[in-house]
């Protein structure tokens, strides 16, 4: 609950902070429309921006779940064997090193235009985060603690279930903490490739059409929507680092 | 599974400085061999490689059993530091060897393990709740658990205050009756207490010295025993 | 020399080539001119960064212009580069749609957002249908791949100079519906725009000039003018960019400056009629003849 | 050298993989070419490549250096004020969760068409993870060590400098590999947002065009370059790590 | 600075158990104070209070210094745990203090200290590389290098042989005299060498055992020593 009232006065504050660039810099509002026009925009657009938003909190949640199941495994794989990591590692980096809008038409051909090419684009997105922050904790266990286990006779297996995955939880809370706020550009980027609904979607057709200020409404519902995920998933990974 | 005796002989170099001069010493087949030594000298080096850990130094010599069988899988190490899971419980701790291993605890014998060693009302506690005594008695039950002919033990009392310490060491003893124990310690009581065979490292030699010639566990009072522990203490101050 | 910072609505490609021959010829040299050509991503942002006087012109599209304006930007028609629509709804060629009506309940892609939407709703009526009976997926700028690879049945925002080549080339041909054949009004396909409260008159007028005769040299010599083109750089020296090429040198105004106060009076009431604005401006502060005194 | 090892065997195993790919699904080229395509439209614009890709490069090891000590030091900020993190946390949230797509007019206009605003937007996109994942490792220093410190009379500056600092380094790690390969993927876009030279320009001109074999081949570079960028700040990172 | 008394008195519940019920304790001011006790009875816990550190329990009593100013700033802790920086060399850890406070080191005396405690040839290397009694003989030096009129120490020297264990003492005895001293051991020879007061804390009760009449370092052979020595440990037993 703390955390949501911070929440909510850092959207405050982040208002006040983009009133004022706009009356400092002048900038033109169909490059930064001020906070109040887009908020009427998003009052006369509310219905519109609801179910948009709602078609992308579900992309988003899908490849959330998706996104860091994958990537914990992965993780997990590559930290069980070194060699497996020294190839794949570069492997991981080369697909991350792509943007994904080049990989558009590709996941579109193979995943269509429906929500499937959205929540794998958002997948891509997070996928790399979570392994590569999961994958640091899981090899830092220290080393006393692995000898210890060795002479135990433990089998690499349990080692990994029982030791290095409890010791990486917070660092896979790092990773979800960043997942979190990729995983909704994913879903948009995705919108963005191809798409008829959503929040990616609203924003492209705004800025077709000059609406800066219902883009900048589907941003900033967009943002919201980062932020609770986010405030979210912090409680989730708070309670893994928690022992 | 029989006990085997330890023969340990070689030298260990670290960084290029000598530790140890070729040395010698066996650990006899079901008894207690305590060793003691300046702090330093490389008695903690001595128990990880005979537990077939991972040294920094460049060990020169052999380790063997009597039976000619490696000793992977026969050793159970109770180390300096507790190195307790943070995440588990202290019973969990106590269990972890067997679910290492992928096999179903014996939770009736970490129970009582843990009603021995004096935590039994603490079983549900995480490691950052215990006192510094109570993290070393659950790491010392964690290696009772382990059912090892060999058991290497480095100072595994050293933060318990002299009751507590008396009774676990004679649980230790009688749940280690007939296994091959290497006890690292730094009291010369204990060791006159515990010790079939009693070792002093130095940096030339692994140094015999005769223990009390009842056997034990002694009477830590007896004139004997109490003899040979001045003269120990004497001896030890004197190899300064 | 006068600075000009020119943004283009899309990287350097045929459509640009009075602007790109001006260059290399000299003519703008000789206007007295020094023009600076920054190329985009999104063709939405050069009439913006006019707007707010990041730059002295942009390329842009008539039908996004009406819009823009309607939404308060600054900006004004200074003068044609393409004459005629290049937009189409193109399908594949041995493909199942034979006419716009085919597409009843089968899939479009577009691109921009905003009126290729209304477009395609015009054709549709044209042809007895309406909007519902298909449906629509914003398919971004992958339009040719999307087509060709079977993911919609037709896309809109396609240019007949360019996507047919490209179709051709790999071996999927296709098929374009004029838009203006099909019950649209005919409009400038691209254009240039000024910002209206700070627009240098005299400069756009050399700039165009120089433009006037970069089109003239390109409509005389067709083959030295795509030889100029193509050696600017490396990257546009190629198969497709020279049948572009030859597509599109008819369709350049051959008057840059000249203006059609009728195409944007009928421009705009379409758009109104379409539903996309809710009043119809005069032509004057859309589109103005910079030579006029 | 064993990784650049491993990194090469990676990028061979990556175009058997590929090759497969085109060759099992029988994807057309216009979609996603063979290696051999690309190798040859690689080697027909070597210079054309790598002019380009030489200003990307320049650009993504400014964002670099700018983005790690930027996040650094917001990092050690919040980390040293829990109310400042409370307040600060959700706004920077909320400047991720705008693509950066959408603030590209914003930028352009306050840092132009030149490399300000293409380094401007690398150093957007990697700011986050440094700073997320540096704060993490800062505020997870074990309570024994900081009790010690405050009863020695540590000021906070120090404790910062001497204990949360070096602690953290390795979390800090964590976050600079995965901002070495998020700096290419940002200079990138700030190229499409508007460039006239780039491996991001080549890119967009390749894929407007269909000449996907261009295309493929550019993004391949941007894969090595990625890949070399991580294998020399994964030997920082380790260095960092090793205490 | 002159080294103030310090009183405390008062009860500690923990997870609304009672850890010790209202004691009362004084650590006379300039003057050595042992406190003994069962593993977990709560000695680390008061050692705790006093440094004025977080406790998860819930204290309900005070803690007052006799001059009436507050403990802050004055009191210098070696916890039981050594709470080495592994990223520091042993230099580097025993000069933590001044570099936290932001002062310009006393190398010098680091140096000395360091030698004193032994490990000069190690004062380069990382806590890593040390052996256990190496480790707890650096978190000692560092606790030195702290010139406070209050010094806290939490078994300071289990994990010492009992010659270096010697020499520790005697040195700490040395560095200081005249200051108000709490050392928690579980060495009762430790206690009646070192304490001008011994108390042995229960739950129930800080019960002051009477040292013998002479005054600190005493000689661990006198008869009145060994005689103290042996009543203490048989009281130590008898309480369990
Ligand atoms: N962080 C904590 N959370 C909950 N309980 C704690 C915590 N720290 C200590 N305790 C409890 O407080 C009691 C006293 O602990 P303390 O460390 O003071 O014992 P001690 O007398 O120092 O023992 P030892 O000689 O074993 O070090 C123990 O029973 C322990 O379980
Ligand atoms: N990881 C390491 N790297 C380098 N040197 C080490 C390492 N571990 C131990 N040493 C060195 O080896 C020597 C012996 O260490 P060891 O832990 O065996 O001593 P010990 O006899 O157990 O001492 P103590 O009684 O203090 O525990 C020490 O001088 C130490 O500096
Ligand atoms: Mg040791
Ligand atoms: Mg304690």
């Amino acid at each position: 609950m703390m955390r949501l009232r911070y929440a909510f006065a850092a959207a405050g504050f982040t208002l006040l902070l983009w009133q004022g660039i706009v009356w400092i810099t002048g900038v033109p509002p169909f490059i930064l429309p001020s906070p109040v026009r887009v908020g009427q925009a998003a009052y006369a657009n509310r219905v519109l921006i609801a179910e948009n938003a709602w078609v992308t909190a579900c992309e988003v949640g899908l490849a959330l779940i998706i996104g860091t199941v994958l990537g914990a495994i992965t993780a997990v794989r590559l930290a069980a064997s070194p060699r497996l990591h020294r190839l794949l590692t570069p492997m991981l980096i080369f697909t991350q090193a792509v943007p994904v809008f080049a990989l558009a038409p590709i996941l579109t051909l193979w995943f269509g235009y429906g929500i499937a090419s959205k929540v794998v684009m958002a997948v891509l997105i997070i996928y790399f985060p979570v392994t590569s922050a999961f994958y640091d904790g899981l090899t830092r266990v220290p080393a006393g603690i692995l000898d210890m286990a060795r002479t135990m006779g433990g089998t690499e297996r349990q080692i990994m279930r029982r030791i290095k995955i409890p010791h990486a939880l917070p660092s896979l809370g790092t990773g979800l903490k960043l997942a979190a706020v990729y995983a909704p550009i994913g879903a948009v980027i995705g919108e963005w490739v191809g798409a008829s609904k959503g929040l990616g979607y609203l924003m492209l057709l705004a800025n077709g059409r000059a609406k800066t200020d219902l883009m900048f409404a589907s941003l900033f519902t967009l943002a919201i929507m980062t932020l609770l995920l986010h405030v979210a998933v912090t409680k989730v990974s708070d309670r893994l680092s928690r022992y | 599974m029989q006990a085997p005796a330890i023969q340990l002989s070689g030298s260990y170099h670290i960084d290029g400085t000598c530790l140890f001069a070729p040395i010698d010493m066996t650990l006899p087949a079901g008894e207690w061999t305590c060793v003691l030594g300046r702090s330093g000298v490389g008695k903690s080096t001595i128990l990880r490689l005979i537990a077939g850990v991972r040294c920094e130094g460049d060990f020169q010599g052999e380790i063997t059993a009597s039976d000619g069988l490696p000793l992977v899988g026969r050793v159970s190490v109770m180390a300096q530091s507790d190195l307790l899971l943070p995440w588990l419980s202290v019973l969990e701790n106590t269990v972890l060897g067997a679910r290492l291993r992928g096999e179903v605890p014996d939770l009736q014998r970490a129970g009582n393990l843990l009603e021995w060693v004096g935590l039994a009302r603490h079983a549900g506690k995480k490691p950052d709740s215990l006192s510094g005594g109570m993290r070393q008695r659950t790491a010392l039950a964690r290696t009772l658990m382990e059912d090892r002919p060999v058991v290497l033990l480095d100072e595994p009392f050293s933060a318990l205050d002299a009751g507590t310490r008396a009774d676990m060491q004679d649980l230790a003893a009688g749940l280690l009756k007939d296994k091959t124990v290497l006890l690292v310690t730094h009291d010369p009581a204990e060791a006159v207490r515990l010790g079939h065979q009693i070792i002093v490292l130095t940096a030339d030699a692994a140094q015999p010295w005769t223990p009390p010639s009842l056997p034990p566990i002694r009477d830590q009072y007896a004139p004997e025993t109490v003899e040979c522990q001045a003269q120990l203490l004497a001896h030890l101050r004197r190899a300064q | 020399q006068d600075q000009v910072t020119l943004l283009l609505d899309w990287f350097v490609n045929p459509d640009h080539g009075p602007v790109i021959i001006a260059q290399e010829k000299g003519f703008f040299a000789e206007q007295n001119l020094e023009v600076e050509v920054i190329a985009p991503a999104d063709p939405a942002a050069p009439p913006k960064m006019v707007a707010a006087g990041q730059a002295d012109l942009a390329i842009s599209y008539q039908p996004q212009l009406h819009l823009q304006i309607h939404e308060g930007l600054p900006l004004q028609r200074v003068g044609t580069l393409v004459a005629t629509p290049l937009n189409c709804l193109l399908v594949l060629k041995d493909g199942p749609i034979a006419t716009p009506a085919d597409l009843k309940g089968r899939k479009v892609g577009y691109s921009v957002g905003g009126v290729e939407e209304a477009m395609l709703g015009q054709i549709l009526k044209t042809h007895g249908l309406s909007s519902s009976d298909i449906e629509l997926i914003n398919v971004n700028w992958s339009m040719s791949p999307s087509l060709m690879s079977g993911q919609v049945d037709a896309v809109i925002g396609a240019f007949r100079n360019f996507e047919l080549n490209q179709m051709e080339i790999e071996g999927v041909p296709g098929r374009c519906f004029f838009v203006e054949e099909e019950g649209l009004p005919s409009y400038d396909e691209l254009i240039y725009v000024a910002n209206r409260d700070t627009m240098d008159v005299d400069m756009i007028q050399r700039f165009l000039a120089a433009t006037e005769k970069a089109t003239q040299y390109i409509i005389n010599h067709p083959d030295e003018s795509w030889e100029v083109f193509a050696g600017t750089a490396p990257e546009l020296n190629d198969a497709l960019n020279a049948a572009a090429w030859r597509d599109t040198v008819p369709r350049f105004a051959l008057r840059p400056a000249a203006m059609d106060a009728g195409r944007y009076a009928r421009f705009e009431t379409f758009l109104n009629d379409a539903g996309l604005t809710d009043a119809i401006l005069p032509v004057g502060t859309i589109a103005i003849d910079v030579t006029a005194p």
